[in-house]
């Protein structure tokens, strides 16, 4: 799609191939915000930091993750939070039950909003955009109807630990995060899923008339962003522990972009780059935690945010 | 006078990553000469090209045109300094109409600054008109088929009035009936004095119409020559740095062998599929090569896409090996073991920023991976063998597929197809922009494969390739099939006249 | 107040003739609707309609003033007889005004104050004092904390009105009375609580062992902020003291766990003073241009006697 | 033609050139659908007032549709629309203490090369135009609170009746915004179909490496549609400032872009560019509008049926279009 010149460009990242400069970029800027809030901010040079900023992105980035095998594709999904608006409500649905069929109940009815957003993309054709923006609004109203609007307290222990408990001081949330990443990284790597999604985002009609089966795959890609994103919901949710229909993952869809896209991911589709993205979320909590810890007003972080964001996909741009 | 070089390029320099594309070239071209570029498939042609109209720029060396040192920046200023090229890789503006794609740039104004319609789609009806197409200009360039697409291309890079007419590779998808036209056209270039580039694989072609002609070999300029000074075997042997007597192992004909008695592996029964796939019936055996001939938008490819599950057929019935096949994707096709190569190499075959690696294996990952995993020794095990068996250049199978030249992106198609194992394989134009070495190595294939008991189904618009490398030929004409030509029936002669004596074919939409 | 309000409706309701009130249709647009306050005040107002037998055109321009004005024109529009109003914010509907005007259309404004003359643009705004609301927090803070320690204050929606006053009513008082005390940081929760419950977080990581006292600008946040002092391994209540706005239910549990120090009510029980006004017009009868409910003071002596009552 | 159709990376889009027209119908159809539905079912819907009322409202958002039709025609994108609707409206109203024409132009000059910085980051740059005007959709409303500290700004009493006018004047019984609204549709119509620079928009949406190769100035071009879409987003922020008497508030605008888009979309502009209108922009703007005010004639709908309708009734109209392209598609004979 680029104009000549950017082909040429782009071609000088063969070397750098295996480990694409983006996994290089952000890992520095990172490491200089830590080292900046290290002397800057007080407390913060404690193990505690870590786990409450890998917490504070988890939801995030396990959204986030999701939406990368999406764009990978060449498509979007803006209706992530709204996904997760409807996994909160149906989890107290399922409060009665035992906490796993509450989770897998949950994940389960999710998947099937994302069946829906997928077929609808890939069967039908309509732009994932669209698609998805208008399951954004319909599906946090859903949401909402379930619950009248009102938010849903309750008092679950076993549920209560996906969000708040802890494995050897390290958050649930987080174990969960990496679990997620590592497993979506390996089969990205090593399956012919990854290399379909991938070839798909690349040439969708070469991919096609290689016999993959495109439809399915999109399918697929649109179903493991909404269970990613029921998965945010509950952990979300669980730390609450309350159901907030029409708070929950409000605009989440654009913080998991962004951390997409820092991480490397191209819009236009292409190889996925998991850790990448979990970086870019990192990225960004670092930015929030940095603010809050230091009682800057929000409307500066917003500032600072925007050219951060712009500065660490630039770099990678340019050294591609 | 027409001895005055109008373009003279001088130790041009261009590396990419990993690829030195040039190094050092000197190209000289005159005043009303049509002069010839040849070269291997990845020689630099294009690449050259390219740096002189400002596409890419160069590393090192100087280029003047017209008597002053030029370094264009972009394709526009090379317009603007009289230079109009027509690209390898045919791109125009789908949506816009015939008379924007030929005027897109230089549209006529009217007094508001707004564009004259009327005036343009006169101006564009006209230049076509010249080139013998006559054409609803006002209709969407993308109603119609690549042959006009490609005429409409010709016709912008001819009507803007330049000193230097550059085509790469222009005639790739043109059958001999619009090559004519295109010829004439060069030749009412050269009469006005403006010198033309003519860069093409089919020999015949630099013979019939160039005055000199320049060879590239992996980016080092090996010489210019009068056209007389060098006859096809010299050239040959100059592009491929070989001993002419090594040529003249290249070229020879396929032996005919009649497979009739071979048991049917395909076998289509009045099969129709919209506009373009009317009624056709044939058969085709095990180890048999059949082809398809006909005139662009014949319909060949749609019969293609049919057999090979791209298109569902709407009336007719398919037979493969003794059972009757419905096909609704691709990947059933595959799975049978029907594999198709098609004519569009750059939007419906390479994924282009995707390794030579990937590329080569993406159809037969399945093959090659237990539970969804792949292995990447079975992988890198035929990743090698046909890098080596079919000579594809790369600097390594990491390289991003877009990278490489157009016949080594072909070769990587082929051995995409060829690692399935395939009982038929159709080939759509497996030549088509294929440099001499890489075509008869491609022809010598192909022989090999229908021994081993492979069954092609292959369509090119060079006739000779049809005769060289065919059993048996099916002659199409508006989706129908007007006839079959077998042993030694099959000559140019027979194939143009039994499309013609089915009627007066004016059917490719408007060529004369 | 909350209570002799239910009484005059009790007292106007029997008197009102239903059939007379159906033909009337009181067009009643809110703002927003999206959190439990909002949710109780639309659903009185809307019950209130039901009971006493009104029509009703509801709106909800979800938190953007353009939409409300556009909303208030629909209404116009489709000739409603009464306007319940509850403005997205002070300043904007100045045109939506005029225009009800235009069409001789009472307007009722309620919650928040809209800019215009009580009597001319508007007939009267019912209301709490939200400036008040942050100062009586800050009171019980200040003689709860004996005037001295290290506060964190998590503000509501960016922008919004009432975040502003209820920051205005506390800092104020703070600054005037209790010198000893310091607002070490104040950070918007956006009236969530899941962001109180991030932000807070941070906060405790940040300033830990510093903070004494917790003051959000709603109850929401203010149980998202007890949830993080639990999870910090500190006991709310005992180690830092939590003071918010509003009364809801949560809140008041909260109080009664002791997890919660107190909550200024600010209550979303328009429905009946709003509906005692209209039938006051339609009967003719003057009203007086502002209405303040005067709002009750929840802490650890009351919770539980109103804890049932509460949304 | 394949060879330029395929670049478009989503095969399943239509592959003729009178899928747009069809779409456009297509919307059109669900346009009359809806008033005919209207008009039946509501006595108040086709009054003067009420058809006034639908118009006016939209007409801001439909300024901000009209530039995102040009950014989207180049296959862009601009999410910043929303920030730069805050940003006109407030500098308006804090210039308009200086002068009237100073507090148009200024805002509008701001707003417009802010879209030139977007412009030249995507053009010259190479980032995607999403991530891009993301960016700057969370930058300039951050630097908007900063301006206003978070609290709406009012013009001075001399210049309310000015702004006043703008928003909610009548000029021929016809509101002013929805002149502004229709002259901006008329002109740009003009632009895009009679113009060198209209045609460029569509061939570089169309083809952009074919566009460089045929000499248009490809990013040129880019630059100038989101400059486009700065300006008439940043008016439309000033008349929105008219709209509310002159009031301009730092959250003003907040999700527009999505609204923005959709509206364009329905109205049968590709997100994968090359092909559309503003013609049809304009009849997605009405198609969501009419939702609205139906919405509210109805008046008794929960809060959390609103989006739920809304919602469906987008996808029913998209899934229709594809259907209808789809079948224009399969008509042709694949491709
Ligand atoms: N953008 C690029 N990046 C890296 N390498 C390139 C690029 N373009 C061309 N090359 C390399 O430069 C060499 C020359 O390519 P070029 O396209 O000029 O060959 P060609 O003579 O035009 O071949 P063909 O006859 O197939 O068109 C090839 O080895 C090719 O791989
Ligand atoms: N009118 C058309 N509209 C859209 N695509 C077309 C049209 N005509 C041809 N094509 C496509 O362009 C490609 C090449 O066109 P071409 O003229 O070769 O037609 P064709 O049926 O492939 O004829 P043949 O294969 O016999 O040359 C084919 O894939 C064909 O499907
Ligand atoms: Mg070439
Ligand atoms: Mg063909």
């Amino acid at each position: 799609m680029a104009n000549t010149n950017m082909v040429v460009n782009e071609s000088k990242t063969n070397k750098l191939r295996e480990i694409p400069v983006t996994q290089l970029v952000l890992p520095i800027v990172i490491v200089l915000l830590v080292i900046f809030n290290i002397f800057v901010t007080n407390n913060f040079f404690a193990i505690q930091t870590l786990w409450n900023l890998l917490l504070l992105i988890s939801t995030t980035a396990l959204v986030a993750i999701g939406m990368t095998l999406v764009i990978a594709t060449g498509g979007i999904d803006l209706s992530v939070g709204a996904i997760m608006a409807i996994a909160a409500v149906t989890s107290t649905f399922l409060l009665e039950t035992n906490i796993f069929i509450l989770v897998l109940g949950t994940l389960f009815v999710c998947m099937l909003f994302g069946l829906f957003n997928g077929a609808i993309i890939s069967y039908i054709g309509v732009q994932p955009i669209i698609m998805t923006l208008a399951m954004m609004i319909a599906g946090r109203g859903i949401a909402q109807v379930l619950t009248d609007g009102y938010l849903v307290s309750f008092s679950n222990p076993s549920y209560e630990f996906i969000g708040r408990g802890s494995i050897a001081s390290i958050p649930f949330p987080v174990i969960i995060l990496f679990f997620v990443a590592l497993t979506i990284y390996l089969v990205v790597k090593y399956t012919t899923f990854g290399r379909y999604v991938e070839a798909i985002g690349d040439n969708e009609t070469a991919a096609n008339l290689s016999g993959i089966n495109v439809k399915r795959i999109k399918l697929m890609v649109y179903c493991i962003a909404a269970v990613l994103a029921a998965l945010a919901g509950l952990i979300e949710t669980s730390r609450l522990a309350a159901a907030d229909a029409t708070r929950i993952g409000e605009l989440i869809e654009l913080d998991a972009i962004a951390a997409v896209v820092v991480g490397g991911t191209l819009m236009t589709g292409g190889r996925p780059y998991i850790w990448g993205t979990v970086f870019g979320a990192i990225l960004m909590g670092l930015i929030t935690v940095t603010f809050i810890m230091n009682n800057i007003p929000y409307t500066y972080s917003l500032v600072i945010k925007a050219v951060i964001i712009i500065g660490a996909i630039y770099f990678q741009r340019k050294n591609r | 006078m027409a001895d005055k070089p109008i373009l003279k390029m001088d130790g041009i320099i261009k590396t990419f990553p990993g690829v030195r594309a040039l190094k050092g070239v000197s190209f000289e071209v005159r005043k009303g000469e049509i002069h010839a570029l040849m070269g291997e498939n990845g020689a630099g042609k294009s690449t050259l090209i390219k740096i002189l109209t400002g596409v890419y720029q160069k590393n090192g060396g100087t280029i003047y045109f017209d008597d002053n040192e030029v370094d264009f920046k972009t394709p526009i200023e090379a317009q603007q300094g009289g230079i109009s090229t027509i690209y390898q890789e045919v791109s125009l503006i789908p949506y816009l109409t015939v008379t924007e794609n030929v005027l897109l740039g230089r549209e006529p104004k009217a007094k508001w600054g707004n564009i004259d319609w009327k005036k343009a789609h006169e101006e564009a009806k006209e230049t076509l008109k010249s080139m013998g197409i006559d054409i609803d200009v006002k209709k969407a360039v993308s109603d119609y088929n690549t042959a006009i697409q490609q005429m409409v291309s010709i016709a912008r890079a001819v009507s803007m009035k330049a000193k230097l007419v550059i085509m790469d590779e222009p005639t790739s998808s043109l059958d001999d009936n619009e090559v004519e036209v295109l010829f004439r056209v060069m030749r009412q270039l050269q009469s006005e004095g403006i010198a033309i580039v003519f860069v093409s694989h089919r020999l015949d072609e630099i013979y019939q119409m160039c005055d000199r002609i320049t060879v590239l070999r992996d980016g080092d300029f090996i010489g210019t020559w009068d056209i007389e000074e060098l006859n096809q075997q010299k050239l040959i042997a100059q592009m491929i740095g070989k001993s002419e007597t090594e040529v003249k192992a290249l070229s020879g004909m396929k032996q005919v062998n009649d497979k009739s008695n071979e048991d049917v592996v395909i076998k289509l029964e009045g099969v129709r599929r919209g506009k373009k796939v009317q009624d056709i019936s044939f058969t085709l055996h095990r180890g048999e090569v059949l082809g398809l001939a006909g005139l662009l938008g014949s319909g060949r490819s749609e019969v293609a896409k049919v057999i090979a599950g791209i298109d569902g057929k709407d009336e007719g019935k398919l037979e493969f090996n003794g059972g009757e096949i419905n096909l609704s994707s691709p990947k059933q096709a595959i799975q049978k073991g029907i594999a198709i190569c098609t004519e569009n190499r750059k939007t419906e075959g390479i994924v282009p920023n995707m390794s030579v690696r990937e590329n080569i294996t993406l159809a037969c990952l399945p093959q090659i991976s237990k539970f969804g995993f792949v292995s990447r020794k079975k992988q890198n095990e035929i990743v090698d063998l046909y890098i080596k068996k079919m000579g594809i250049k790369t600097p390594s199978p990491e390289q991003k597929i877009k990278n490489l030249s157009g016949g080594n992106q072909q070769k990587v198609l082929l051995a995409r197809w060829l690692a399935l194992h395939p009982t038929l394989l159709i080939l759509d134009e497996p030549t088509r922009g294929i440099d001499v070495g890489a075509k008869s190595e491609i022809h010598s294939l192909i022989d090999q494969l229908s021994k081993d008991g492979l069954s092609l189904l292959m369509i090119s618009s060079e006739f000779d390739e049809l005769i060289q490398n065919t059993d048996r030929i099916i002659v199409l004409r508006d989706g129908v099939r007007v006839g079959e030509l077998n042993g030694d029936e099959r000559t140019q002669d027979n194939i143009m006249s039994v499309i013609a004596n089915e009627g007066d074919n004016d059917e490719i939409e408007g060529v004369l | 107040g909350e209570s002799s309000s239910s009484e005059s409706s009790g007292g106007t309701s029997e008197s009102s003739d239903q059939a007379g009130n159906s033909e009337i249709v009181v067009g009643w647009s809110q703002m927003e609707n999206n959190n439990p306050w909002r949710i109780a005040e639309t659903e009185s107002i809307r019950n209130e309609a039901k009971e006493r037998g009104f029509g009703m055109v509801y709106t909800d321009a979800q938190g953007d003033t353009a939409r409300q004005v556009s909303d208030i024109e629909d209404m116009i529009a489709q000739g409603v007889n009464y306007i319940i109003l509850a403005p997205r914010e002070f300043e904007g509907l100045g045109p939506a005004l005029k225009s009800a005007k235009e069409a001789e259309i009472p307007v009722i404004l309620v919650d928040r104050l809209a800019k215009g003359e009580a009597g001319e643009d508007f007939v009267t705004f019912i209301g709490s004092d939200f400036v008040l609301q942050g100062q009586r927090a800050a009171e019980w803070l200040v003689e709860e904390m004996d005037g001295k320690g290290k506060i964190v204050e998590l503000t509501g929606t960016t922008g919004s009105s009432v975040a502003i006053d209820r920051k205005e009513g506390f800092e104020n008082y703070i600054n005037e009375n209790a010198p000893e005390m310091e607002i070490i940081a104040s950070q918007t929760g956006d009236f969530a609580r899941a962001e109180g419950q991030r932000v807070m977080e941070n906060m405790l990581q940040s300033h830990s062992g510093e903070i004494d006292a917790v003051y959000a600008h709603n109850d929401e946040m203010a149980i998202g902020a007890i949830n993080a002092i639990k999870s910090a391994g500190l006991t709310p209540g005992e180690d830092i003291i939590v003071v918010s706005v509003d009364g809801t239910k949560d809140a008041l549990q909260a109080i009664i766990n002791g997890d919660m120090g107190a909550t200024v009510e600010s209550s979303p029980f328009f429905g009946p003073v709003v509906f005692d006004v209209i039938e006051q017009l339609i009967a003719g009868e003057s009203v007086d241009t502002e209405i303040i409910l005067e709002d009750r003071f929840f802490d650890s002596n009351n919770a539980t006697e109103f804890v049932d009552e509460a949304y | 033609m394949k060879t330029v159709v395929n670049k478009m990376k989503n095969t399943s889009f239509p592959m003729k050139f009178n899928a747009t027209f069809i779409q456009k119908q297509g919307a059109l159809i669900a346009l009359l659908l809806l008033i005919i539905f209207a008009t039946v079912r509501y006595d108040n819907f086709l009054t003067y007032q009420n058809v006034m009322n639908v118009l006016k409202q939209n007409s801001m958002l439909g300024l901000v549709a009209i530039g995102m039709t040009f950014v989207i025609l180049t296959r862009g994108i601009d999410l910043s629309v929303g920030s730069f609707i805050a940003l006109g409206g407030i500098l308006a109203a804090q210039l308009s203490s200086v002068n009237l024409l100073v507090a148009i132009i200024v805002p509008i000059l701001i707003t417009g090369a802010l879209g030139m910085v977007n412009g030249l980051i995507i053009a010259k740059g190479g980032l995607e135009p999403f991530i891009v005007t993301l960016a700057m959709m969370i930058g300039i409303r951050g630097i908007v609170y900063i301006m206003t500290d978070e609290r709406s700004v009012s013009v001075p009493d001399s210049a309310e009746p000015f702004f006043n006018y703008l928003g909610n004047g009548l000029l021929l019984g016809i509101p002013v915004p929805i002149w502004l609204f229709l002259i901006l549709i008329l002109i740009s119509w003009y632009i895009l179909t009679h113009t060198q620079f209209g045609r460029h928009v569509y061939a570089v949406g169309g083809n952009e490496s074919a566009s460089q190769l045929m000499g248009v100035k490809v990013n040129k071009i880019k630059v100038s549609v989101y400059v486009i879409s700065g300006i008439l987003s940043g008016f439309a922020g000033i008349v929105l400032a008219g709209r509310l008497g002159g009031v301009a508030q730092p959250v003003a605008g907040t999700m527009w872009e999505l609204d923005a888009i959709a509206a364009v979309v329905i109205g049968g502009t590709l997100l994968i560019g090359g092909r559309g209108g503003v013609v049809g922009t304009f009849i997605g703007v009405m198609l969501l509008g009419i939702v609205l005010n139906i919405i509210n004639l109805e008046g008794t709908l929960d809060s959390w049926w609103q989006p739920v309708i809304r919602g469906l009734f987008l996808i029913a109209i998209v899934v229709i279009q594809a259907k209808i392209m789809n079948s224009n598609k399969t008509k042709l004979g694949g491709a």
